[in-house]
């Protein structure tokens, strides 16, 4: 276990070290520091076009995920109907399989719509995990939500719209929060929609990150460092922000609470 | 909502499930009840019974599958619950976790677009019914259970509902606890004058609270009736057991002289009052264990001998088991200075012997 | 929803097709049917020895991360100590995060250290995920099991080991099954860490796909369709073996069993 | 294990938790306790008054922070549980769900090694004595609750253990069943004859079952006594509260008299019997509902005078809500034909009202 936690930090520290410094070769600590790398790396990669258009994809991702997700989590976990397991597992599907299994068929299918290679397809593309692992995020944050909750808010004179603003919207927030930080972040991780359906005008970061990689060769590898840790610092500050919102033990269960032996 | 009604009528209701292999059974099976303004109403059986699917129709958070609800002159079964104006305590308690003890309390009064200005003094008078004033700024979550229960209802009422409902109210209260609401409840009751449907398994918490008992059993209506009439004359044996009935015998019928039958068996003669039409020469007796007395009957009638086989001291008395040289097992409250292995001589008064078709 | 579902499958279906096809223009269905693309596609990319080294990847990581991760959902499961909630996050974090961003420092020290190129680089890579991947599954398992079975087990006499083999084992036997299943679909789809790490003799199956795409200016587009075919049938026959022994929501929630109402 | 033994002591035997903000708590305070053959002990009090702590500690599941636990001369709080050789029945009967009926029962036998051949009859024994014959090869999900309960039983005396711990092994159970299954447990008890220590909230099961009674409370024994004792001179208040003295009136003392104790506040005049030293001028007087009689006490002694406000039919009586006119609340049983608002007069005998130290 602890072996397991060093090693990751030591790789980070690697990395770190190697974006930010001047040579290092054969010595413990690099002969110096620059942000050099980070100034060709934002040039190389022309962060700034990239950058936005990781934004823009995210946010329309998070948007339209928590528009399917939230309404179908909450059928799923409040209705009973002939066909829901079926309907559960091909939501859970693309979250178990790979996504380059669907990833090429989706973009042969893009590719014929002519929405490859435009912001578009790329957001429906990510759109096909993200809502899936909305609805996922959401289930137990529902499933928490005594029904009697809102059958006592129906029985006391809320209509249905009135009983969603004043009961489950304020019981929710903290799950929808949850959700959408979540799922900011793995859409900016997913990177083989993006990669399968993104033109040169609607590359991601971590598209550009793969391209930067594959041509190693031709540049500096502290360049691609720097560049790996722009990209870990963006994921890692929207996690970091939906870990304050949601414990992750929640997600895989409620913790429940017994007085601690002292022996 | 209208609160000078006169009464709710249930005609026929029923409700069905979908049952194991998609079969639909009955949950409830045309029930058919009037409560009258005033009254408290028990809906008594064991779970599965079909008294809180009844209590969700009445409330509208379920359909009806046939039958129709009317409150005076107006059919509400097909209106939903926020149209029907009842107040409902629910089995958890349902509190708002997010809202304060006079949010929830008020949350009622602002559905119906009640001001706040108006609204104080009404959530003000709930929580003084309830005796809760000074905790309006508490969370439900920082209330203990009986208060919870409280706040519960006075949501219920500070919205002077026709109708309240209750669904096994004191379930999550431990045994002290529920004997003080009980009390609370019934004063409450009195002092509000509309009309209650409770829901319970505990024949105590019947008994002690209702005006009339409703018991149920799958679904269908077994009896209805006064709790003095439920507790000491059951309808069938399945009341009579579901009341504490617990000694039931089958014997043979050897002569029935009006209502008077007299049964036989082994070693047991036993004369008690016939409550249901018999059929076949087969019958059940059903004696309360609190009404077998040790000692011998007037002039020897319905006396039975045996030996203690268990003791089990309550306090006031003891809880016997008493075995005939035949076998049959008898339930006898007698002195707690019966002791194991005793021979003793218990009788029942021909009266408190009731006799049921054999089943 | 309906939209969503039938989307997928328009795609895997004509991704299908192209991979039998002859010729493919223009008409609803192509003119003939081969199964040349697939012989083709089995040469160039030398499927054999991919696919043994696939093999030997896959079950190396699903032995590994069951021996650290089944003991660690039980001590997690089970034990309440100082750190514990920390230790969860620490484990849950290389689920969350992109396997990117910590792959490139991994890839970073495994070359230093030798190792990346071998194929047990490339198992060491994806152990990391997988580890775990095998707790999150495992702990709903381990919770549903009572824990006053092991105190009965043990006040009638058994040992700790025996507790373990008479009790526990039998118990969590389909949490395991499906527990390996689920960690050998992931592990055989994990692009990233084994892209980073693997020399040209550890390559699997899913990066000689991506390396197939990248070239696909120089081979027919149907060659690699057949490549996606192959893979995407690797995987979808194992996720539906673990799809038999595990229910998905179960994953996600306990299913109460309500009396479903007719109307 | 010994079979032979004489007697299970209990030495000071201590248990730490650790409580909110970190801070260590006694869950158990030196219980001392010695346990004879052929004894059923109940532990009795509220949930966290640390019952469950001491059974777990003598299973050996929890390990003691203080005291020592000896089965005549060896002391057994060293060992783990597994080498102890206590039989025990578990609130939800952790039954192992993957084996069967007649598996689980020879579960402890196999850890013992004995051979299967050896094994057989002694299961099919245990399955007679809980009346299980015939359902050896069921899983324990096919069986109810109360089949379910039984196994565990049979479970637990199939080693012939010295002694068997039971931990609320009835709170799952229906009311009906918990009677049934209490004249079992005992019968059982007496035809094994060991030790027998039962744990639960119920002081109508700890009446019904104990020869002797252990009433606990925030971990502190409260007394020690057979149901007799417990029931009729509770040590303490507490102990009082918990046995059903729902009366408890805080009055100043007027006049000591050896034991006789008169006491006096607003309008009511009480003489009871002192049960424990007494420290200032205030002091409690505890009374069963049941103890108090409607109607005038010999020569005007111990007589109150109060308005009925509230009734709770209960069949065979009824249980009133009588305010004296200063406004102290009684809570009396009283005849089923007393209704609401009657000015009554009711007695207690100065024996059955019992003088504490006000709290």
């Amino acid at each position: 276990m602890t072996l397991f936690v060093v090693n990751i930090g030591l790789m980070i520290g690697a990395v770190a070290t190697s974006s930010f410094a001047r040579r290092w070769l054969g010595t413990w600590l690099p002969e110096g520091w620059t942000t050099t790398w980070y100034t060709a790396a934002w040039k190389e990669f022309q962060l700034d076009s990239v950058l936005w258009v990781t934004v823009e994809v995210v946010f329309a991702v998070v948007f339209l995920a928590l528009l399917i997700g939230v309404p179908a989590a909450y059928t799923l976990a409040r209705r009973d109907f002939p066909g829901k397991r079926l309907l559960m597992l091909l939501f859970l599907l693309p979250l178990m399989v790979p996504p380059i299994t669907y990833g090429i068929p989706l973009a042969t299918v893009l590719y014929k719509v002519q929405l490859a290679g435009t912001i578009y397809g790329v957001i429906i593309a990510n759109l096909i995990p993200a809502a899936p692992f909305v609805i996922l995020v959401m289930t137990p944050f529902i499933e928490q939500i005594d029904p009697n909750l809102e059958s006592a808010a129906r029985v006391f004179g809320a209509s249905t719209s009135r009983m969603f603003w004043y009961i489950l919207v304020p019981l929710l927030g903290p799950g929808i929060l949850a959700a959408s930080l979540l799922v900011l972040v793995r859409t900016i991780a997913l990177f083989e929609l993006t990669f399968l359906t993104a033109g040169p005008d609607s590359q991601t970061l971590v598209v550009a990150l793969y391209y930067a990689v594959f041509a190693a060769g031709v540049r500096a590898p502290q360049s691609v460092d720097a560049m790996a840790m722009v990209y870990m610092a963006v994921t890692l500050v929207w996690l970091l922000i939906a870990l304050r919102f949601v414990n992750p033990t929640q997600l895989v269960s409620r913790v429940k609470e017994h007085p601690q032996p002292v022996v | 909502m209208k609160h000078d009604f006169k009464e709710l009528k249930l005609d026929r209701v029923t409700r069905q499930f979908a049952g194991a292999g998609g079969k639909a059974f009955n949950a409830l099976d045309e029930l058919t009840l009037t409560v009258k303004r005033g009254e408290f109403i028990c809906l008594l059986g064991p779970s599965g019974c079909g008294k809180s699917t009844a209590l969700n129709c009445i409330a509208g958070l379920m359909q009806l599958s046939g039958g129709s609800i009317w409150l005076d002159e107006q059919r509400i079964d097909t209106l939903p619950p926020e149209k029907r104006g009842f107040g409902m305590v629910f089995q958890n308690y349902a509190l708002f976790p997010h809202m304060t003890v006079a949010k929830n309390i008020g949350f009622g009064l602002k559905m119906r677009g009640v001001s706040p200005s108006a609204m104080t003094p009404r959530v003000a008078h709930a929580l003084k019914l309830v005796q809760l004033t000074g905790q309006e700024h508490k969370l439900p979550g920082q209330l203990s259970g009986g208060q919870q229960q409280r706040v519960a209802i006075a949501r219920a009422i500070v919205i002077e509902p026709p109708l309240i409902l209750m669904d096994e109210p004191l379930s999550n209260l431990d045994a002290k606890l529920r004997i003080e609401t009980r009390a609370e409840i019934r004063r409450i009751h009195r002092e509000l004058d509309r009309a209650t449907i409770y829901v319970t398994h505990d024949q105590d918490e019947a008994l002690s609270l209702a005006d009339r008992i409703v018991v149920m059993k799958d679904g269908v209506v077994q009896q209805i009736g006064t709790p003095a009439e439920v507790y000491a004359q059951p309808a069938n044996l399945h009341v009579a057991r579901f009341m504490g009935y617990r000694n039931v015998l089958e014997l043979d019928v050897a002569r029935e002289e009006g209502d008077r039958v007299a049964l036989r068996g082994g070693d047991i003669v036993i004369t008690g009052v016939r409550k249901q039409p018999l059929k076949g020469a087969r019958a059940a007796v059903a004696i309360r264990p609190e009404e077998i007395s040790v000692g011998e009957g007037p002039g020897g009638l319905n006396t039975i001998a045996g030996r203690v086989e268990n003791v089990e001291y309550s306090g006031r008395d003891s809880l016997l088991d008493v075995v005939t040289s035949s076998g049959t097992l008898l339930h006898v409250r007698g002195p707690v200075t019966t002791a194991l292995d005793d021979i003793v001589r218990v009788y029942v008064p021909v009266e408190r012997a009731l006799v049921y078709p054999a089943e």
